[in-house]
């Protein structure tokens, strides 16, 4: 479980494919005021994981984010605002019985 | 005279009683009663599931018999008295089948609904009260997906009552 | 599916002459559910399908005073299982004919067709079969009789001509106590085709012992098979469980099922003998009197209720 | 005829026959006016009466009829085609192969859900250079009917070289197993590891560390488990009309689950703007998932543009089997750990599943279902996709969730029976809640489990006992639960209102199962009128705005909230009408329960509309949204079997099945989802598969060696309604399409176990199967 934090700031969940990048961190905190400034900034902690996640602009096609337990679908994921005290966690995009199951 | 050209297959008149109706169409022998009810006679309401007798979505009653219009040839039916799901309701309103299926929700889909009503239209003028096992088994060879069957049981059960009021 | 001539002759004169004169490429149709799926996926091409249902006589049913009763081959299988003097005294046949295909198929399908098209799973053929039932076929040359226990000689293949017509199929007087009862697996409830059958027939003497019994197998052979031995196994005995377990094991002696998708080889090895079993022990039944339901007489064992 | 209907089929239900009382409950939450009850479906008369239009009824003037010549072999090189014999035959208008498609880019597109790769899209409409499937389309016909084109077709000569194949799973995982596709190569964990396999990805989804909490385990239970390819089963053949117009545009008719998505598929296939292609939804016969792809719609188009006449295509049955999109057959190992007293301390999974001839299949979604009725702290789950030469799969109802359940709620059954406790007793004690933690990060919003199994081990069934079997039968109970996350997406609504009070509601959704109604409710509920009084149409790509598929249990959810906004549009229109009327200012008019307020003074919707024409003229409410607030749910199964143990055939005696619905909009439709996937399931469970030849060829491609449950197979099947409602929608709606299928084929296996001793680790469980776990043969 993430550790207590001193100031306010989202606590990112880092998931198993990218903790190579992260030397072995499990979670982050970020200060970020939306996913896209949020995923830059990681980015700039921690080189290359913007380039996991992203293609352009915005999450790779079965890439997306949940905030506080609402995940997002993959376009409008980028847009999120990211609270203080948020929890962020960067899941796979499942259309489930619609068109896209997880694509690569 | 066998057609070598398959495009100017020899087609041949048949006279029939459709919906109480005398009718008159073309048929090349190899085209099924059901692809002439849908395709010459514009009857689009009896539907084609399987085409080899497997799914009872094509069922009319021909001549008393309920069959699979998709193993009949349209030149069999050649001075027939056919009812298909276009025949079902009397003018002007449903018969009670139709009534018992909407009122029971007893559809999602509808594309077997035709012929799981002229089924059942047939089982009701042999079996005035039928029971859960005769309503299936007399059904088991309309092939729903989308429904579970159990309120299609429902549905004939209470057209059942509505035909013959328990007393 | 390719075009074809259709005709629809009025006499079996006129049927036979159509048939002989394109001989492999002409067909009799009755019922034709199993003849127009073949065209359909062109298993078979023909140029010319001889509809029968058109002569009087392959669409009688004529009881004689004997008791034997002879049935038209154009006569489907409905007018079969709805007809008194065959219920009442060939009741194994009427277990067949209720569960060809489904209500649909019976309106139209045929005993003589579904014996002409001669498939080893051909659900009546043994049940025709163990009563002894004869094929009346006419030819050029006039008529004769064969034996429907050995009709089929291979999968789809019969003793009949391409220039013969089955006209009848006539099942001889029954001796008194004396009844088949057909069985076939299936996984379904209905709409399915037998991954093993077993037709089975005997008669009793007043004391309710077995002096004849006939056992034909279905689905386990290239073509429907008689198991004498069965049938020697459980004549001279009351049906027990000993008896019954010894033309078990010799249906299942005789059996040479393959394996496809609808069983296996052991899987049917196995259900033969379970299946005689159960077919004799409902023909000794009906042989004393008791009765017997057939798959029709829908009783599944458990109630729909929630609690 | 027999007598006729003594009343117009549109009246509310005045009787409902119930053969066992109690067999449909609801444990109900909220008042409502319309919501919750069970009007006749607006679009109903036409269905019962044979004049609905299907995909399949569509007529149009100069129509041409298709054939697709399909490829003999499972996977194999296309040398060369030759079209000059099928050319020659009269009657014949056009011929198209994979050469009349644009160069579709190997590249990622976004169809608004998911999308795929287009150029493994484009070739699975028509083979470019390889056939990786039997079934796999390599050209066709358009000719003046349907057997003209058959035999068009056979006359096209294919030179093929054929390769090696593989199709089943565990092959195709082994070493040195013929690749499907040789270029590609594994990517595990986002990484591309460059081993080229069959195995195209792999991901992984952990929380803890299960592996130190195994070790912490008083009792543990695990098992391998296989599950066959499946189809969805629907009865209307897929189908596709087309017509390339002389100015470039092109329209399809056809039975989709999404009008945009086939347009938009279709656009992207054919090199064309989505400006340039509309498509008109019929009606359609089922999908279950199965008819979101498009496999015929740039055919028809293609033939239409080379023939200049509109080509209608229909599968046959056959085809629908080998060159639709089946579900995947499976090969899941799943362990889990329990303490003593009972509690669940640890989880491990791996997924194998079969994606087909392209990449792409429903690991992601198995692997975050199959632990989240369970509250666990420690726990992994590793999903392969795995390529086969079978065809591509596609979703069919809780992608994924069905095959992973019927591996993990046997474990869990193993596990309750080791530690001796009662299967829904243990489920209960290890329930998930509001905040337990799912193995894919984020935690449960408000969910029904808890309340979902207590309805389970209240019901009658549950404490029924098993009643005495028939002779040389044995008889078992068993019980499953399954949960689906449920899905937004976006949906458009438009509301106009008559000026007898009456409105028309006109959707991009295609509905599938009585949507319209559930649709028109919630609108009907907003706006204070009768069910009957909204008009919903179903309208085409040109007619609406964007609307996602009718798929992912989405669509009473999502264009529900839709009908919901355009309807609180509408309302606040009528009011500042009213208040022009009353001559007072807006803010001073209220509405509730279909009235005008202000004061003493009250005025009913259908008064107000009748002063629309003098208050500014008509009135229309819209709403496009894209709603993120969508709420999983949880379905329990309890079923009783009959085994003859002489034949191993298992026949299913009695069925409940327990949903959380959230609001049940219109309770006779929602019974209906549970009880259709039921009998899905049973089918699953039991009797049906993809029986392939050694060469893997499907060879069951009929209804009738393809065995779907007849109406003879299954019993009645009762249904409880939970409703916790979902915070995400003013009604609590959720979806509840897809999660009843997830628990059956689980339910059906426990109590196979249950019966006879022996677990199942297979399906189908078909009699053979059963006898063989017996030790018969």
């Amino acid at each position: 479980m993430p550790a207590p934090r001193a100031t306010p700031m989202a606590t990112v969940f880092i998931p198993p494919a990218l903790r190579d990048l992260t030397s072995g961190a499990t979670t982050v905190l970020i200060d970020a005021p939306t996913v896209r400034a949020l995923v830059e900034e990681l980015d700039r902690k921690y080189p290359g994981v913007r380039d996991r996640l992203c293609e352009g602009a915005y999450f790779r096609p079965g890439q997306t984010v949940a905030v506080d337990d609402v995940a997002f679908t993959n376009r409008v994921a980028m847009y999120q605002e990211v609270g203080p005290d948020s929890e962020v966690h960067f899941i796979a995009a499942i259309a489930g019985g619609a068109a896209g199951a997880s694509r690569h | 005279m066998v057609a070598v050209d398959a495009r100017t297959a020899t087609k041949v008149v048949v006279q029939a009683t459709i919906n109480g109706e005398p009718v008159q169409f073309l048929a090349e022998p190899r085209q099924t009663l059901l692809e002439c009810l849908r395709d010459v006679l514009s009857l689009t309401g009896t539907k084609e599931g399987c085409a080899d007798g497997n799914c009872g979505a094509c069922n009319v009653v021909m001549d008393g018999r309920l069959v699979n219009s998709c193993l009949v040839l349209g030149v069999e039916a050649a001075g027939a008295s056919i009812t298909t799901i276009e025949g079902i309701a009397p003018v002007g309103g449903l018969h009670p089948l139709q009534t018992a299926f909407l009122e029971q929700a007893a559809l999602q889909c509808g594309i077997c609904t035709p012929g799981f009503i002229v089924s059942a239209s047939e089982l009701l003028k042999r079996n005035a009260r039928p029971t859960e096992d005769e309503i299936r088994f007399w059904l088991a060879g309309n092939l729903c997906r989308c429904t579970g069957y159990d309120k299609i049981v429902r549905a004939v059960l209470q057209a059942a009552e509505m035909i013959h009021p328990a007393a | 599916m390719d075009d074809f001539e259709y005709v629809r002759p009025g006499s079996v004169g006129e049927a036979v002459a159509l048939l002989a004169e394109k001989p492999g490429r002409a067909r009799a149709m009755a019922g034709g559910t199993d003849l127009l799926v073949q065209l359909k996926v062109g298993r078979r091409t023909l140029d010319r399908v001889v509809d029968v249902k058109g002569i009087a006589e392959l669409n009688e049913i004529h009881v004689g005073s004997d008791g034997g009763i002879t049935i038209g081959a154009a006569v489907p299988c409905h007018r079969v299982y709805d007809h008194p003097a065959i219920v009442a005294g060939f009741p194994g046949i009427v277990d067949s004919a209720s569960i060809v295909g489904g209500i649909a198929i019976q309106g139209r399908a045929t005993l003589g067709g579904n014996l002409c098209n001669g498939a080893p799973s051909g659900d009546s053929i043994p049940s025709l079969a163990v009563v002894g039932a004869v094929a009346v076929i006419a030819g050029p040359s006039g008529r004769r009789e064969f034996p429907v226990s050995e009709f089929c000689t291979g999968p789809g293949q019969t003793v009949l001509g391409a220039d013969e017509l089955l006209v009848a199929i006539r099942l001889p007087a029954p001796p008194p106590r004396s009844f088949g009862h057909y069985l076939r697996f299936i996984p379904r409830n209905e709409m399915d085709i037998a991954v093993a059958g077993a037709g089975a027939w005997v008669a009793l003497d007043e004391a309710g012992v077995v002096t004849a019994a006939r056992v034909v197998l279905a689905s386990v052979a290239p073509t429907p098979i008689e198991v004498p031995d069965a049938a020697t196994a459980i004549i001279g005995t009351r049906g027990e469980a000993t008896a019954l377990e010894a033309a078990s094991e010799a249906a299942k002696a005789a059996a040479r099922p393959i394996t496809d998708m609808r069983g296996t080889q052991a899987q049917r090895r196995h259900l033969s003998g379970v299946l005689t079993k159960r077919a004799l022990a409902g023909a000794i039944a009906r042989a004393r009197g008791e009765h017997v339901p057939g798959a029709h007489e829908a009783h599944r064992v458990h109630a729909s209720a929630t609690h | 005829m027999t007598t006729t209907a003594d009343r117009p089929a549109t009246s509310s239900p005045t009787r409902v026959i119930s053969i066992n009382d109690g067999a449909n409950i609801i444990v109900s939450h909220g008042d409502y006016a319309v919501i919750g009850t069970r009007p006749v479906r607006h679009d109903g008369v036409d269905k019962v009466t044979g004049r609905a239009v299907y995909g399949g009824d569509t007529r149009l003037n100069g129509l041409l009829f298709g054939k697709v010549l399909r490829s003999p072999h499972v996977h194999a090189r296309i040398v060369s085609i030759d079209t000059s014999k099928a050319r020659a035959v009269p009657g014949v208008h056009a011929i198209v192969t994979n050469a009349d498609l644009p160069t579709a880019e190997d590249r990622e597109v976004n169809l608004g859900e998911g999308g795929g790769n287009l150029k493994y899209m484009s070739d699975n409409v028509l083979a470019s250079d390889l056939v990786l499937y039997k079934g796999h389309a390599i050209a066709a016909v358009a000719a003046i009917n349907v057997h003209v084109a058959e035999a068009a077709c056979a006359l096209i000569e294919v030179e093929y070289e054929v390769l090696p194949a593989v199709h089943e799973i565990k092959a195709a995982i082994a070493e040195g197993a013929p690749l499907v596709h040789p270029s590609l190569t594994t990517k595990s964990l986002g990484k591309d590891t460059g081993v080229h396999s069959n195995i195209t990805n792999h991901a992984r989804l952990q929380i803890g560390d299960p592996d130190a909490a195994f070790a912490r385990a008083d009792v543990i239970a695990e098992g391998e488990f296989t599950t066959t390819m499946v189809h969805q089963g629907y009865i209307e053949p897929t189908n596709a009309t087309a017509m390339w117009y002389a100015d470039g545009k092109v329209t399809i008719w056809t039975s989709t689950q999404g009008s945009f998505a086939a347009r938009d598929s279709t656009a992207q296939i054919l090199g064309l703007p989505v400006s340039r292609v509309k498509a008109v939804p019929q009606e359609i016969g089922g999908g279950f998932g199965g008819k979101i792809n498009v496999y015929l719609e740039p055919v028809a188009a293609l033939l239409s543009r080379a023939s200049g006449r509109p080509v209608k295509l229909i599968m046959t049955r056959a085809e629908v089997f080998q060159a639709t999109g089946p579900a995947p057959g499976s090969y899941s190992k799943v362990k889990f750990g329990a303490t003593k007293d009972g509690r669940l301390v640890a989880a491990s999974a791996e997924i194998y599943m079969e994606s087909g001839a392209y990449p792409g299949s429903d690991t992601g979604a198995a692997m975050r279902c199959l632990y989240s009725p369970y509250k666990i702290d420690d726990m992994r789950v590793d999903g392969y996709d795995v390529l086969t030469n079978r065809p591509k799969t596609a979703p069919y109802r809780a992608p994924g969730a069905p095959q992973a359940a019927f591996a993990s709620e046997q474990v869990i059954d193993d596990l309750a029976r080791k530690l001796g406790m009662d299967p829904v007793e243990f489920r209960l004690l290890n329930a998930a809640h509001e905040g337990t933690r799912l193995v894919n990060g984020p935690l449960h919003k408000k969910v029904g489990g808890i309340e979902v199994l207590e309805q389970t081990k209240a019901h009658a069934h549950y404490q029924s006992d098993l009643g005495t079997p028939s002779p040389g039968t044995k008889r078992g109970r068993g019980v499953a639960i399954g949960y689906w996350f449920n899905i937004g997406l976006p949906s458009s609504v438009a509301i106009s209102v008559n000026a007898d009070g009456s409105v028309t509601l006109v959707e991009g959704s295609t509905d599938i199962g009585g949507s319209r109604a559930s649709i028109a409710m919630q609108a009907a509920e907003i706006l204070g009128v009768r069910a009957e009084d909204v008009r919903p149409s179903v309208v085409d790509t040109d007619s609406i705005g964007y609307t996602g598929v009718t798929g992912g249990s989405r669509t009473t959810y999502a264009t529900g909230l839709a009908a919901i906004e355009a309807a609180r549009h509408v309302i606040a229109q009528m009011t500042a009408r009213v208040a022009k009327v009353w001559s007072v200012s807006p803010d001073e008019v209220s509405h509730d329960h279909g009235a005008f307020r202000a004061g003493t003074r009250s005025m009913s919707f259908k008064d107000a509309a009748g002063h629309l024409d003098e208050t500014g003229g008509p009135i229309t409410g819209t709403a496009s949204l894209d709603p993120q607030g969508h709420g999983g749910a949880f379905a329990t199964v309890t079923c009783d079997v009959e085994i003859d143990v002489e034949t191993g055939k298992t026949q299913v005696l009695k069925w409940t099945i327990v949903q959380d619905a959230g609001k049940a909009i219109h309770p006779s439709y929602v019974e209906g989802q549970f009880q259709g996937a039921s009998a899905q399931g049973i089918g699953w469970a039991l009797s049906e598969e993809y029986f392939m030849n050694s060469k893997g060829e499907m060879t069951n491609t009929s209804l009738l060696d393809y065995r779907l449950p007849t109406a003879f197979d299954v019993p009645m099947i009762n249904t409880v309604i939970v409703e916790v409602p979902n915070p995400g929608h003013p009604f609590g709606v959720r979806g509840v399409g897809e999660a009843s299928i997830v628990p059956p084929m689980a339910a059906v296996a426990n109590a196979i176990r249950d019966a006879i001793g022996v677990r199942m680790h297979a399906l189908p469980m078909n009699p053979g199967a059963i006898l063989h776990a017996l030790g018969t043969i």
